[in-house]
C-alpha cells in the first residue's frame, strides 16, 4: 500500500515518530534562535559559527558597503537619477549573513531588498549603480527598475512580482541534482511573498522533490503597509514550512553571525541530499518600502526608534570590539572609506553614456523575428521624423 | 465645479457609491492607512471603517478570488491591484469565475465586481509598473473594459461599474493621474460603460484613442490640422470593450480614413480588432487602410520608454500616412 | 508595537501559550478521529453526534442514494448520454456527513466529486439527470461538464479548474458575517486541490480574516494517478491549517458520524465566530478518476480490495443493525426502491428536448452586447445554410 | 514507413528527444505510470525512469514555475498542462518569466521550455476541456505558439519545439488525437517555427488556418471547389506566433482573397491580427474585405460546440463571400 501515501492504510493516526519529529519542528519553528545580542553579548555559543577572525570582519565590510551602497542609491534617486529604490537599511546581516556561507557554484534567488548579497555574490558597487542608473553598462540592458543580478556571480535576477522566483529556485535545485552537480539553491523573499501562490506551489514541490535548496525569509515585518499580523494569521513564518514536511526555523536576522551559522548548516544539509530547509529571519525595515514610500502614513516613529536598537551592524561592531576584533573607531573607518570609493564611482557612472535607443528590441527572442524586425526599421523612421519635427524624446 | 485630478475624481467616485450603496466595499493592498499607493483610496478607512476598506495579504489571486465570492453573495466589492502589471496570478480567477460564472450557472449567479488599478507608462516603471494588459481581458468575454482619459470620465465611469452587474477591469493610466486637472460635477453622474466620446469634430480622418494616449492623440491631431489643414475627429473610446463600434462607424462615414491608437502593444491589441472588424464589414466606407499606433511588441521597456511608447511623431506619421494614401 | 505583529517585539519566541496551543492543534492534525469502526462498532462514544435515529435512517439514504445516482450516472455515460462522471462511491460518508449538520441558508461551494452533498442541499434525481444530460431543463444551460449546483439550494456550481473555488468560499463568508448574517460557508475539495495556490491564499485570507467558514478535504488517497505522497510531503494534509493560525482536524471520512460531529461543531464554532476549520476526512476513491480514467495503469487492484473493508456503506449498515436501528435486509431494500425510481426517472429525463441551438448566447453579460446580438443573427444564418447545404449538426 | 496517430507521433518525438538529450525531460500531472490522460507521455517512465519523467502536484503555477527553474539552470524541460485550459494559474510564470527571462535578464538567461497540452474542442469537453487560448500566449512577446494539424507535422514541430531557446506553447487539437493516420518518418526530421505549409494550391481564394481547423477547412475548399469550380489555396500555419506573413502574402498575390479560420473566439482571435497586419500593409493585393471565421464570443459551451465552433457551412459561407463581393 505505500504508493497510497506515508501509512500503509491511511485510517490511521500519523506514527508517533512523525508526531515527535513534528513536535521538535514545532519547538524551532516557533522559538527564536540568537548568538549575539544587542549589545554584542554572545548569548549562545553554541549558535557562533567556527569562522576565522578574518571573515569576521569581510562580514562587517560586506555589510557598511551595502549600508553605503543603500544611501548613495537614495541620493541619486533623489538626484532624478535612479528611477526606485528600495532601501535595505536594518537588513544587511540577513544578505550578507546567509550569502557568505554559499560557494560561487551554488545559485542565488534574490529579491529586490539585498544589496549586501549581490556584493558577496561578487557584483561590485560600480555594476550595482550601472544597473540602477541603466546605462549604457547595465548588465540587464534598461529591462526594469530596482532588480540586480548577475549571471556572472550565479545571482540571478530578481523580479519584480513579488515571489515569484520562489518556484523558479525549487526548479533549478532539482536541475542541480539531477546533473549530478552539489550546489544548492538559496532563494530570499519578503514575509509578504509567503502569502503568493509561488511560495506555496514552490515549498511543496520543494518538500515533494526534496531539492537542494534553502529558503530566507527577510521577515522585516511589513510588506508595504501592511503589518505582519495582517499578513497570516500564523504565529510565525517558519511554521508554514510544516505544511510541506519541510522543516522552518526561527532565528534573529539581525545578527549576522546566527544567520550565518545556521544558513550554513542548512546548505551542508541541502549539499548533502537531505533536503530543504525554510528559514525565518527576523528582522526590521528602518527605511522606507521603497523610495516611492511615506511610512509616516501607516508606521508609528516610535516603532521605528525602539527598533533601531536591534539594528544589525550597531550590534556587530560592539561583538566586534568586545572581543577585541575591530574598534568602533576602525569600523568608522571602513564606513568612511567605502563611502569615499563609492562617491567616486558614482561619478564616474553618472557620466557614462545612455543605453542604445533600440535597446527594446535586443533579447526578447534568441533570433530576430521579422515583426521585430520591421518595427526595428519603424524606429529608425520615426527617430528621422522626430528630429525633422523637431520633437524632443519626451514627446 | 470643483477641479479635480484623477486620483481625486476616483476617491471622490469610491466614496460617493460606498455613501450610496453599503454593499460596496474596497481591497487589496496597502487601500487602508496607506491609501493605495497613488492615494486613489485615500481617508477612505477613516470614513468607512476597516471591514469595507480591507487591507489584504499580498495576493492578487486572494484579492480577486476573495471578493469574487463577495460578489456572488451579493457585494459589490471594488478590488484594487496595486499595479495592472501583477494581476497575473489571479487570470485564472478572472477568465473562469469573473468573467463567466454568469455563463457557468446557467445564469444563477453574477460577479458585479469591479477590478481597478493603475495600468500604463510614462513614468519610467520599468516593465512591471508600465503595462497596457487590457488585450487579456478584452479577449475575455463576459467583461467589461474600462479606461478613462480624464478626471471627469473617470469619476463617472467608475460609478457605472460599480453599478453594473458583471465584471468591469477598470484601467487607470497612472501617468495621468496627476497631470490632467478638470471641473468634475459633484452630482451623481455616471457614464454608460459601452459609449465613446467624440472628443474633437473633423471630417477628415477618424483618430480612435483612449486614455493616456487620447493627448498624444489630440495633440497630433492639432499639428496635423496646422500643418496641413486636415481635419481630425478624435474619438475617446472609453469602454475598450464592447468598444462602441456606432460611434466609430458614424464618424468613419465622414471621414473614411480611420487611425487607432493605443499603448498596449500591436500585435493582437485592441486596435487589431477594430481594424479587423471594420474591414470586414464596412470596407465600404474606407478610402484605404486603417493604421494602427501601438506599442512595439516587447516587453515594456524602463530604457527609452517614450520611443517604446505611440508618441506625437508616430501619430501624427498614421494620420499623414492616410491622408496620403 | 502591537501593529507589527502578534509579538511586542518580534525579537523573540512565540509565547508559551501559543506553543502549547500549536502542540494541541498538532496533535488533532497529525490524530485519527473515527467514532465507529470498519465492523460497526462504536470507538469513541464522545465522537457521536447526538442525533435522533430518524436522523441516522436519513443519513443512511442519503449515501444510498449518492450510490444509487453514481451507478446510474456510469450506466449514462456507457450509453453515451452523459459526457462525463467522475464516481463518488466509497466517498458516500463525508459528502452527507458533512452537509446533513448544515442549514439551508449555509453555503456549501462543492467540488465534482459530492453527489451525496447535492441530494443533501435538496438537488432531486432528476435535477442531478437533468444537468449530467445538459437537456433542456439543465439548470446551468449546458455550460460545462461533470458540475452540478444550483442557487434554490445555496448549492454553488463547482468549478472544473480544481480548487478555485477556495477564495471565493471564504469571500463569501467574509459577506455573510458584513452582511450580519448568521451563516456560514462549506466547501468540498480534494487532496490534490490542496496543491494548487488557490487553497494557500483561500485558507490565508480565512485565517487573516477569521472567517465563519469550514473546509472539508476529501483526501481519497490519489489525485487521478498520483498518490497522497507525491502530492504533498506533509504527514497529513491536516497539518497544513497551521500554517494559517487555523485549527486542522484529521478523521475518518469512511465514517459518517464522526463527519457529522465535527463538521457540525466546526460549523458552530464558525457561526459563533470563532473562526474557521480545516477537517482532512480520510477516505477512499473505489472507483476510477472518472468514467475517462483507467486506474489499472497506476493503481494495483488489490489496493482497491483492501480498501474495500473500510468502505462507508458498509460500516453505516452494520452500526444501524448492531444497534437495532435498520437491518441489513431494510437497508437492502431502501437501496432497491431507489434503484427503481431512478430507473423511472432516467426514462424520464433521456426523453427531454435537448437545449436550443443558440443557448450559448445566454448569460454571458447581464445585457446583451452588440457583438452578441451580431453573432446570434449569424448563428441563425448558419442554421440555414446548413439546411439548404443538408449539413447535419456534426459538421 | 509506420503509419502514426498523433498521440504515437507525439509520443514518438518525446521519446527520440529524450534519448538524443538527457538535459530533456518531461514533467506535469499525471505524465507517469498514467502516461498523460491522452497517453501522450505513456511508457516513457519506463525508459527513463521517474526523474526524468516526472508527476507533479496538482499545480500549474507549479508545474511551469518550477520547469522555468530547470530551464534556467540548463535543462530543456517539457511540461505538460492536462488540459491547455487549465494553465491560468501560471500566467504569470508565463508571461513574466517564461515569455521575459531573456529580456529582463539582458540576454543573461533564457528558457528553453516547451509547454505543451490538449487544446480545442470536437470532442463535447464543455468550457474546461476545450479551449483554444493561443491569443493570450500570441499577444505576448517571447513566446512561440505552436499548433499541429496531422501525426507528421506534430512530430518534426515538437521536435523543433524541444530544441528551440525560447519557451513554445505547444497546442495539441485533442480531437484529431487519434483520428488522422499518416505515415511518420522514422528519421530524425524537424520543422522549422515560423514556417507554414501550403496543403492545397489555389487561385482563388488564400484560406489560412491551423490544427483541427484545417481539416475543416480543407473540406469546405473541396465543396466551394465541387460546387462552384473555384480554386481555393489552404495554407497550414502550424505556428500561429510568430506566423508566416511571407507564405500568406506570397499566396495573396495569387489569389487576392484572404479567409482566415480558427477555432479561438473571433475578437482578438489570430485572424485579427492578420487581418489588420495585411490590410494595412497589403491592401494592394486585397480585392474584397478579409473573413474571419472563428469560434462565437462567448466561453465555450458543452452544449452545440459544433455549432460554436467554425464548421463546414461557416467556411464553405466565408469563401462563398469572398468570393461573391
Ligand atoms: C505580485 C506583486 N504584487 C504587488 C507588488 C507591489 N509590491 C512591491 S513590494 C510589496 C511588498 C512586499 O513585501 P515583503 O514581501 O514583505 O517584502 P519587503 O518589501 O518587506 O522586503 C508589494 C505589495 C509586487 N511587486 N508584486
Ligand atoms: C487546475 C486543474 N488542473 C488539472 C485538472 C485536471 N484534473 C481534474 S481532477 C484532477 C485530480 C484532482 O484530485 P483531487 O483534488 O485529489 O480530487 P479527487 O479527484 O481525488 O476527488 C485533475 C488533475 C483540473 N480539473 N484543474
Ligand atoms: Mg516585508
Ligand atoms: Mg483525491
Amino acid at each position: 500500500m505505500s504508493k497510497t501515501g506515508l501509512l500503509d492504510t491511511p485510517f490511521k493516526p500519523a506514527p508517533q515518530e512523525i508526531l515527535e519529529q513534528y513536535r521538535d519542528w514545532l519547538g524551532e519553528a516557533l522559538g527564536f534562535k540568537r548568538a549575539v545580542d544587542e549589545e554584542g553579548n554572545v548569548v549562545d555559543e553554541s549558535l557562533l559559527p567556527k569562522i576565522p577572525e578574518s571573515k569576521l570582519v569581510e562580514i562587517h565590510e560586506y555589510m557598511v558597503r551595502a549600508r553605503v551602497i543603500d544611501s548613495w542609491l537614495l541620493r541619486l534617486q533623489r538626484m532624478g537619477r535612479v528611477a526606485l529604490h528600495a532601501p535595505n537599511k536594518g537588513q544587511e546581516a540577513v544578505a550578507v549573513g546567509a550569502t557568505m556561507p554559499l560557494r560561487p557554484d551554488d545559485w542565488v534567488f534574490p529579491s529586490y531588498r539585498e544589496l549586501g548579497a549581490y556584493l558577496v555574490r561578487g557584483m561590485s558597487e560600480e555594476e550595482i549603480l550601472d544597473r540602477a542608473l541603466a546605462n549604457a553598462d547595465d548588465p540587464l540592458k534598461g529591462s526594469d527598475f530596482a532588480i540586480y543580478g548577475n549571471r556572472k556571480y550565479n545571482l540571478v535576477p530578481a523580479p519584480v512580482p513579488v515571489g515569484n522566483q520562489i518556484p523558479l529556485a525549487v526548479g533549478a535545485a532539482y536541475a542541480m541534482r539531477y546533473m549530478g552537480r552539489d550546489t544548492i539553491s538559496l532563494t530570499f523573499f519578503g514575509d509578504g511573498a509567503t502569502s503568493r501562490g509561488d511560495f506555496h506551489v514552490g515549498l511543496n514541490f520543494a518538500g515533494v522533490f526534496k531539492v537542494p535548496a534553502v529558503f530566507v525569509v527577510q521577515n522585516n515585518q511589513w510588506a508595504i503597509s501592511v503589518p505582519r499580523l495582517r499578513q497570516t494569521a500564523s504565529p510565525t513564518i517558519a511554521v508554514k514550512a510544516l505544511a510541506y514536511g519541510v522543516p522552518g526555523l526561527r532565528l534573529d536576522g539581525n545578527d549576522a553571525l546566527v544567520v550565518y551559522k545556521v544558513v550554513s548548516e542548512a546548505a551542508d544539509k541541502a549539499r548533502r541530499g537531505e533536503g530543504p530547509t525554510l528559514i525565518e529571519a527576523v528582522t526590521y525595515r528602518l527605511g522606507p518600502h521603497t523610495t516611492a514610500d511615506d511610512p509616516s502614513r501607516y508606521r508609528p516613529e516610535e516603532e521605528v526608534r525602539h527598533m533601531e536598537r536591534y539594528e544589525p551592524l550597531r550590534r556587530l561592531r560592539k561583538f566586534l570590539e568586545k572581543n577585541g576584533i575591530m574598534t568602533e573607531r576602525e569600523a568608522l573607518e571602513v564606513e568612511r572609506e567605502w563611502d569615499k570609493r563609492v562617491e567616486e564611482i558614482a561619478r564616474k557612472v553618472l557620466s557614462k553614456p545612455e543605453l542604445p535607443k533600440d535597446v527594446f528590441f535586443e533579447n526578447v527572442y534568441k533570433e530576430e523575428p521579422w515583426f521585430i524586425a520591421e518595427e526595428r526599421r519603424d524606429l529608425e523612421e520615426v527617430l528621422r521624423l522626430m528630429q525633422e519635427l523637431g520633437l524632443g524624446d519626451s514627446h | 465645479m470643483p477641479v479635480m485630478n484623477m486620483v481625486q475624481a476616483l476617491n471622490t467616485a469610491l466614496r460617493e457609491e460606498m455613501e450610496r450603496d453599503s454593499r460596496v466595499v474596497v481591497l487589496g493592498e496597502d487601500v487602508g492607512r496607506r491609501g493605495g499607493v497613488f492615494l486613489v483610496t485615500e481617508g477612505l478607512i477613516d470614513e468607512f471603517g476597516p471591514e469595507r476598506v480591507i487591507d489584504t495579504p499580498l495576493s492578487e489571486m486572494g484579492i480577486v478570488g476573495f471578493a469574487i465570492g463577495m460578489a456572488l453573495y451579493g457585494m459589490r466589492p471594488v478590488a484594487e491591484i496595486q499595479f495592472i502589471d501583477f494581476i497575473y496570478e489571479a487570470f485564472d480567477h478572472i477568465v473562469n469565475n469573473a468573467a463567466w460564472y454568469r455563463f457557468r450557472s446557467g445564469g444563477m449567479y453574477e460577479v458585479p465586481l469591479v477590478i481597478r488599478g493603475p495600468c500604463c507608462g510614462g513614468i519610467k516603471g520599468g516593465m512591471h509598473h508600465s503595462q497596457s494588459n487590457e488585450p487579456y481581458f478584452q479577449h475575455t468575454p463576459g467583461l467589461y473594459v474600462v479606461m478613462p482619459s480624464g478626471p471627469r470620465d473617470a469619476k463617472g465611469l467608475l460609478k457605472s461599474s460599480i453599478r453594473a452587474d458583471d465584471t468591469v477591469v477598470f484601467l487607470e493610466p497612472k501617468s495621468i493621474y496627476r497631470t490632467i486637472k478638470e471641473e468634475v460635477p459633484e452630482d451623481d453622474y455616471t457614464i454608460p460603460l459601452g459609449e465613446g466620446r467624440i472628443v474633437r469634430e473633423g471630417s477628415d480622418v477618424t483618430l480612435v484613442s483612449w486614455g493616456a494616449m487620447l493627448h498624444v492623440s489630440m495633440e497630433a491631431a492639432k499639428l496635423a490640422e496646422e500643418k496641413h489643414g486636415w481635419s481630425i475627429e478624435v474619438i475617446d473610446l472609453r469602454t475598450i470593450h464592447p468598444w462602441d463600434r456606432d460611434l466609430v462607424v458614424k464618424s468613419l462615414e465622414k471621414t473614411g480614413r480611420l487611425v487607432v491608437v493605443h499603448e498596449a502593444r500591436k500585435i493582437l491589441g485592441p486596435a487589431s480588432e477594430i481594424s479587423a472588424y471594420i474591414s470586414e464589414n464596412y470596407i465600404d466606407l474606407l478610402r484605404g487602410p486603417i493604421k494602427r499606433v501601438a506599442s512595439y511588441d516587447t516587453p515594456f521597456p524602463l530604457a527609452h520608454e517614450r520611443l517604446y511608447m505611440p508618441n506625437l511623431a508616430k501619430v501624427y506619421r498614421a494620420i499623414s500616412e492616410v491622408m496620403e494614401w
